[in-house]
């Protein structure tokens, strides 16, 4: 199924839930949606029959200045397509729901996203840092973040 | 002093001093591994006593059978993370009952061992000691080696079916 | 002086009451079953000696294998009945352990 | 007892007598474990097309000499954690539980340290002093993989006892003796008069082969198992308990840890050796034989046991631990029994 | 974010007769800086918590701040037992962005290198299993014909494990005259080694033993995971990102996915993952002859690559292809300079590494260890 | 029944099977190169293969200081600076025959930041910085900068950080002081330029 | 070529026979070196192939050790974080005298690629223990790191062992009056 066809079926589902469709190359085509509604929009995604997206390829955080981005880059075994569904937060609130439920996959890559972009999944149940030490302050891959001087009594600069 | 004597009390002194450890340490683990001492001065005295089979029998029994399972009972039944492992003994005064009775009775046996006139025969030169009670066993005593073995065949079966969880 | 029988009756004694004095005193299961195995030796020094010295001749020592069959049967009937209490009590301390049903 | 050791012949019943032939065998074990630690290493590298170690004099064999000098400097930490008695007092009882049974080991036909009657008894008897030295050290070191490591050998070695303790008893079936030395005089001659092949005999003992070769086998198995040898080598699985029960020493402590292990793998070999492949007796007849040529063989045959130890530990996988236990209260102990029946049986009909 | 506090009060609930066992940061058998906080009753796994980030290097930190050309060699350091396979998606994806078309001759040479070095790879990942069974001499024999592997590599990229060598648009360097005979022959000692190694260790039968029925992944819980890689097609799903989302020129080659088929135990068990891995190298080889038989001999291996490397604007692009390990994606952002905005890795280990949980409840604490070994991790890729 | 023989039957040949194999390995040749007597071939170059990238050498007479090896780096460990030949009073030429642009007083490359990625010898428009086959250099001191050539001392502990430079102190400045002369004199010049010829200048400016 | 010629002799400098007791001593240490193996990142892949047939670290007499206890040095292969530090720290101390530290790869000298922008990278392994031997290399050649062996066995073999100076000192003094 093309990516225009999927943006179809999602609007006529979700309407107003569904922002914007691109398609241009080089880039891959993607929806950009609300991210209240990710968690319902997720769940047609992967359940209705003529869609399955089944396989959660990857889900990324992004800095995009004001607000940061989460991108899920979905695949269907069954139909063998696929789906880049976009969404933004602003970065003072930054919470949306969690997807963990839907596929597991997305557990880790969600705590990694909150861990290094500060996103606030709700719903998630263990949403802890991951990659960085618990007492770590800071979301390092915001193009704002500055890194400490000092770490456990080490010095973290060259 | 002669060869044997110098052993008999070093053997003497270990079991003493060892059963003393078992019985009066607050540490468990330390009655447990004192224990083996114990035993191995027993075994010991065996061998003085001429019963070298039953000296390692002794010593295959009560180290490599018993002993491991008591450890094996302290470790499974107390929390043997931490090194100090306690055991808790009763009160004062009942401590010293006990003691008091203890020390009654062994003054006494010693009395009376001393004073006895134990009728004696000659020390015998043993032969093979591994022969005569394996003669003995198959011959005079087999119903009780039977009824032994028997007994070493419930007694495992109903271990392993005691101590099998449920 | 040469050792003789009473030297090995003395160190039995001493080995009887120590036992003893363990049995009565401490709580803990095992600990008692530790004592038990000090009484048992005991006994056994006793045939062993009597075995060479008083006659007994090889009886004394048949009679000691005996009681060391015993001993290993009760060590294992004992420890797995610990073990069990341990499991159904959570402690085996020996004065607490005082009610039929668990 | 006394007219089977040449030092008692030769200096007389004394003090120093005793002495001297209990030293001897400290002596051959300081150097065999020498040889022995070479061998590891050498015949692992060549089975794995390497060299092994070869800057340590000529082609390296001074390699286990410069690991004694080093050994003998480093710290000995005693952990702040750990139970300071047992601690140090574990490594001496497992060393003596290894050392005690080469009192009875027969070298040869005029040299045994004590050629007490109950040979094989004791060094059965003997060898679980050491379980209760790994215990006490594993617990002592006050370490959670120690103490596993320490529980998983002391299961491991007594469960193991059981098949070998019934090969062994087949062959004190087979010779009516548990004296070693008795055993070895019992397989003079030929090879295939050897207890591995039936002991002697003439045709009748040929359908008794199969059972016999059957015990050296599960004998061999078991002692892989009672020295923690791969794939047997659970308790100090590098890849699961970092290094088993002996974590936590150092220094000439662990030193007597590995001089024990390979000390049992010595005590092991020379078992086997005895009740199954002749002991110091030629393999060819009466062809080079003698004491002294009766200690080549001896110590020759041993090493070929330990080679086939370092061979299978060098090939196999490890075993997990309930499959260990399965193998040995599962199959060695029915297989042992059978073989001891079948065995017992043959002694009766002869 | 008490998780410190958490973790605390955990122990101090904590039954008695349950032990909680630290296993690494630094484990022998944790195949890096993985650490494992595993409860165990008994012997028993009753939880596996893994605790990841002990090499997080920062790796997309370090992508906003170094040209497109700069990153490559960080993309190495992610798998380094795979740095090939590790550069081909990534300089695809920013070749996508740039609409670089790659001559036929580079895209022989990648095929063959990323083969080559997947053959590497499953050495490594068969040989660390076999040791985590403690079976150590395989290890050595795998490790000596990857050396050959080794050498052409050095000789093509200069230099041992962390190459360099795609770069975007062509090739480091072009590939030295005696490269197809050597590449023929490292393939004929990797095939012998294979056929002794299923004997030595694959079929023994302790080590069936050990990881047969052990660590099973069901197909739906696989692909639930995001599985991908050996870790899914143990279980039985056939899907390789070569044949199912073809990329390069994998649609001129002839060859098979092996797939888990339970031979010895329950189907997505150990064993099956593992036989998966020798069974590829298999394939690997086929497709290497076939390469190496169809390449061209001349043509410039540079010629495509550009001089200025500015994608437009607001492009973006996930990227994957098939790693050894599985599928490794990248997600590249441009912001229309020399620097791209966003680069994230979607490490195959770090999607596979969250399974174990899962599948290690209710085996032993050494069947732990060889579920981890299975899974093939590379702890570079999972924190990047 | 049959399935515990077979598994017993299977346990012991595979064992077998295993152990034939390790030993007749045990009688094949070993493979070990041993390092400090034999070495390994290491590509060097030559027959069409690739340079083995160890440790970097720069040849300071083909260096002109463009600083694209220190842009290329991606882990900025190479450090230079320039200095400005002064054109018109020194025609100094590099070796491959070009003209020199500008002096290098100071080239530093911290080899314990390096990655050995191979984008600095790609970059350079001379060859002048080239990775070479020699790996032994690991010290026992991680700073100690040393202004050694390459060749001579070997056995000294260098230290991870190397300058390259080929000039002495008083040559550098000997050098510096020809610029700030050239400079002073260039500026002077300008200056007077710009008395003379300030319309000129703004009407540049303005276009 | 002429110091590797010089360090491959291992009867150099008066031979270790008739050497004082300080050079058996030393050369006892030297020639056996059991390491603990911290493999970290990437330089472990490559330590693995040192190990590995064709180089065959133990050659120099070295075993591999599990458990710091019984290490005489500790390998120090890949990326330090800071969340890896500690432990580090921690195995070092419980390792026994005398002890030694190679530190191998880029990244453990000084943070090597990730010195920079590496918000969560050590820099330099130096920071927390003492470092003998640098060995460079992103990550170095197996031979390399053969040649940080031997670097390491010469420290141990110069080491005075009585008279209680700083080993590094010494070493230093020696080169002085060599050069």
């Amino acid at each position: 199924m093309l990516a225009n066809e999927i943006y179809e079926i999602l609007k006529k589902e979700f309407g107003d839930g569904i922002l914007e469709f691109k398609e241009e190359a080089p880039s891959d085509p993607y929806i950009s949606v609300e991210p209240s509604k990710i968690f319902d929009i997720c769940h047609t995604l992967r359940d209705s029959s003529e869609l399955m997206f089944d396989y959660l390829m990857c889900l990324s955080g992004l800095d995009l200045g004001e607000s940061l981005g989460i991108v899920y880059h979905l695949y269907s075994f069954k139909h063998t397509h696929k789906i880049v569904i976009k969404t933004t937060v602003p970065k003072e609130t930054p919470t949306l729901p969690s997807v963990m439920h839907l596929w597991r996959t997305a557990d880790w890559h969600e705590r990694e996203a909150f861990d290094l972009y500060g996103m606030i999944f709700s719903g998630h149940d263990n949403l802890i840092r991951i990659l960085l030490p618990y007492d770590w302050e800071g979301y390092p891959m915001r193009k704002d973040y500055n890194e400490p001087e000092e770490y456990h009594g080490m010095r973290v600069p060259y | 002093m002669d060869l044997v004597g110098l052993a008999f009390y070093f053997l003497a002194a270990l079991i003493v001093i060892s059963a003393a450890i078992v019985v009066f340490s607050k540490n468990i683990m330390y009655s447990a591994f004192s224990l083996m001492f114990t035993f191995f001065g027993v075994a010991g005295l065996y061998v003085l006593l001429n019963a070298d089979f039953l000296a390692v029998t002794q010593i295959m029994v009560y180290i490599g059978g018993i002993l491991v399972l008591i450890i094996f009972g302290v470790m499974l039944t107390t929390r043997i993370t931490g090194v100090d492992v306690k055991s808790n003994s009763l009160g004062k005064i009942q401590v010293g009952i006990a003691g008091l009775l203890s020390t009654i009775i062994a003054i006494s046996l010693i009395v009376v061992f001393s004073s006895t006139k134990w009728f004696l025969s000659e020390p015998k030169v043993s032969g093979d000691s591994t022969k005569l009670i394996g003669n003995e066993l198959l011959t005079n005593y087999l119903l009780a080696f039977e009824a032994a073995s028997v007994l070493l065949l419930i007694a495992i079966i109903g271990a392993a079916f005691i101590a099998r969880r449920k | 002086m040469g050792i003789g029988l009473t030297h090995y009756l003395v160190i039995s004694a001493i080995l009887f009451s120590l036992g003893l004095f363990a049995i009565i005193v401490r709580k803990h299961a095992v600990l008692v079953l530790m004592g038990l195995e000090l009484v048992l030796n005991s006994a056994n020094i006793n045939f062993v000696a009597f075995a060479k010295y008083g006659g007994m001749n090889i009886e004394g020592q048949v009679a000691a294998v005996f009681v060391i069959i015993l001993a290993a049967a009760e060590a294992a009937v004992a420890l797995a009945i610990v073990l069990n209490i341990y499991q159904n009590f959570k402690t085996v301390n020996v004065d607490e352990i005082d009610n039929l049903k668990d | 007892m006394g007219e089977t050791n040449f030092l008692i012949k030769l200096l007389g019943d004394n003090l120093i007598t005793v002495l001297l032939i209990s030293a001897l065998p400290l002596g051959f074990l300081v150097v065999y474990a020498l040889l022995a630690i070479l061998g590891e290493l050498k015949i692992s590298a060549w089975m794995q097309e390497r060299v092994g170690p070869m800057r340590t004099g000529w082609k390296g064999v001074l390699q286990p000499l410069a690991e004694v000098i080093k050994l003998i400097q480093k710290e000995d930490i005693t952990p702040d954690a750990a139970n300071k008695p047992l601690y140090n007092l574990a490594p001496y009882i497992v060393f003596t539980g290894a050392y005690a049974a080469f009192a009875v080991i027969p070298f040869s036909e005029f040299f045994v340290p004590s050629g007490i009657n109950l040979g094989l008894f004791y060094i059965f008897a003997v060898g679980s002093i050491g379980a209760i030295g790994i215990v006490m050290g594993g617990w002592a070191s006050n370490n959670k993989y120690t103490l596993l490591g320490a529980m998983r050998s002391v299961a491991q070695l007594i469960s193991y006892e059981i098949p070998g303790a019934m090969a062994i008893l087949s062959i004190a079936v087979l010779s009516s003796s548990l004296n070693m030395q008795e055993i070895n005089k019992a397989q003079t001659g030929w090879f295939w008069n050897w207890f591995m092949f039936g002991g002697p005999g003439s045709y009748e003992k040929l359908w008794v082969i199969p059972f016999t070769l059957g015990l050296t086998l599960i004998y061999m198995i078991a002692s892989l198992a009672e020295t923690n040898r791969t794939p047997f080598d659970i308790p100090e699985g590098e890849s699961e308990l970092v290094a088993g029960y002996h974590t936590e020493y150092s220094g000439m402590k662990f030193a007597m840890f590995f001089f024990a292990e390979y000390a049992n793998m010595f005590v092991v070999a020379a078992v086997l050796v005895t009740a199954f492949m002749g002991g110091w007796n030629s393999p060819f007849g009466s062809f080079l034989s003698g004491p002294l040529w009766g200690a080549f063989w001896f110590i020759g045959k041993s090493f070929f046991v330990i080679f086939v130890q370092i061979w299978l530990r060098w090939t196999l996988p490890r075993l997990r631990v309930d499959q260990l236990m399965y193998l040995g209260w599962k199959i060695l102990l029915p297989v042992s029994f059978i073989c001891f029946l079948f065995v017992s049986l043959f002694r009766m009909l002869n | 974010m008490n998780e410190t506090k958490k973790i605390q009060l955990e122990y101090s609930q904590m039954e008695s007769d349950r032990m909680r066992l630290n296993v690494g940061p630094q484990h022998p058998s944790t195949h890096g800086v993985l650490r494992l906080e595993v409860e165990i009753d008994g012997e028993i796994v009753t939880e596996v918590i893994p605790h990841i980030g002990y090499l997080h290097r920062c790796f997309e930190k370090h992508c906003e701040k170094m040209t497109y050309p700069q990153v490559i060699p960080y993309v190495d350091r992610l798998d380094y037992i795979s740095a090939m396979n590790n550069e081909w998606p990534y300089v695809m994806a920013v070749e996508k962005l740039l609409e670089i078309k790659v001559p036929e001759k580079v895209e022989y040479i990648r095929v063959i290198m990323a083969e080559l070095n997947r053959i590497a790879n499953h050495q490594i990942a068969v040989a660390t299993f076999g040791l985590d069974a403690g079976a150590f001499t395989p290890f050595l024999y795998f490790f000596r014909d990857r050396e050959y592997i080794l050498w052409i590599m050095e000789k093509c990229s200069g230099a041992r494990l962390l190459f360099n060598y795609f770069w975007i648009g062509g090739l480091a360097h072009d590939v030295y005259p005696s490269f197809k005979q050597e590449v023929l022959d490292a393939i004929k000692q990797v095939r012998k080694t294979n056929a002794e190694v299923m004997n030595l260790l694959i079929y023994n039968k302790i080590f069936i033993d050990r990881t047969a029925n052990i660590g099973i992944l069901p197909a739906d819980v696989a692909i639930n995971y995001a599985c991908s890689g050996p870790t899914l097609r143990g279980s039985g799903v056939k899907w390789d990102l070569r044949k199912d989302d073809t990329y390069s020129i994998y649609n001129r080659f002839d060859f098979n996915i092996p797939v888990g088929k339970g031979e010895v135990g329950q189907l997505g068990d150990c064993w099956d993952r593992n036989i998966v891995r020798m069974y590829e190298m298999e394939e690997s080889c086929k497709i290497i002859e076939q390469a190496v038989a169809q390449m061209p001999d001349t043509g410039d291996v540079k010629e495509a690559i550009p001089a200025k490397l500015r994608p437009p604007k607001g492009a973006e692009i996930y990227q994957r292809a098939e790693n050894p390990k599985g599928e490794l994606g990248f997600y590249v952002v441009s912001n229309g300079t020399e620097k791209p905005d966003r680069i994230k890795a979607r490490g195959t280990s770090f999607v596979n590494l969250s399974v174990l949980p899962v599948i290690s409840k209710g085996y032993m604490f050494a069947d732990l260890i060889l579920i981890l070994g299975s899974i093939d991790i590379v702890l570079g890729e999972v924190d990047r | 029944m049959i399935n515990y023989i077979k598994s017993i039957w299977e346990g012991l040949w595979t064992v077998l099977v295993g152990m034939r194999i390790t030993l007749l390995h045990l009688f094949v040749r070993n493979v070990t190169i041993q390092y400090p007597k034999e070495r390994f071939p290491i590509p060097d170059g030559t027959n069409g293969t690739a340079m083995a990238r160890n440790r970097l050498e720069l040849d300071m007479d083909l260096c002109d200081g463009c600083k694209r090896c220190s842009r290329a780096c991606p882990v900025n460990c190479i450090e230079l600076d320039i200095l400005q030949v002064a054109k018109g009073v020194e025609q100094p030429i590099l070796k491959n025959g070009d003209k020199r642009n500008a002096w290098v007083p100071s080239y530093e490359i911290d080899f314990a930041k390096c990655c050995f990625c191979g984008l600095c010898t790609s970059v350079c428009p001379t060859d002048a910085i080239k990775h070479t086959t020699e790996f032994e250099y690991s010290s026992y001191k991680r700073s100690g900068t040393v202004s050694y050539y390459f060749d001579d001392k070997k056995d000294y502990d260098r230290g991870l950080k190397f300058s390259f430079i080929n000039l002495t102190e008083a040559e550098i400045e000997e050098k510096k002081r020809v610029l700030a002369e050239f400079k002073a004199q260039q500026a002077a010049a300008k200056a007077a330029a710009t008395v003379a010829k300030p319309e000129a200048q703004t009407e540049a400016k303005t276009e | 070529m002429g110091l590797l010629n010089r360090l491959d002799d291992p009867f150099e400098g008066g031979g270790i026979i008739l050497g004082k007791v300080e050079d058996l001593l030393n050369w006892g240490r030297s020639k056996s070196d059991w390491y603990l193996h911290f493999g970290l990142a990437c330089c472990a892949i490559e330590f693995m192939a040192l190990n590995a047939s064709h180089f065959d670290f133990m050659r120099f007499g070295t075993i591999p050790r599990t458990s710091p206890r019984q290490a005489d040095f500790i390998m120090i292969t890949g990326t330090v974080t800071l969340k890896m530090a500690d432990r580090i720290k921690i195995l070092y101390e419980q390792m026994s005298e005398p002890k030694y530290v190679i530190s191998i790869g880029s990244c453990s000298n000084c943070g090597g690629p990730y010195w920079e922008h590496g918000y969560h990278v050590l820099k330099g392994i130096d920071r927390i223990i003492p470092v003998d031997v640098y060995v460079p290399g992103c990550p170095p050649r197996p031979e390399a790191m053969e040649e940080g062996m031997i670097k390491l066995q010469k420290l141990i073999r110069e080491q005075a062992l009585f008279n209680g100076k700083d080993r590094i000192e010494e070493l230093e003094a020696k080169k002085a009056l060599k050069i």
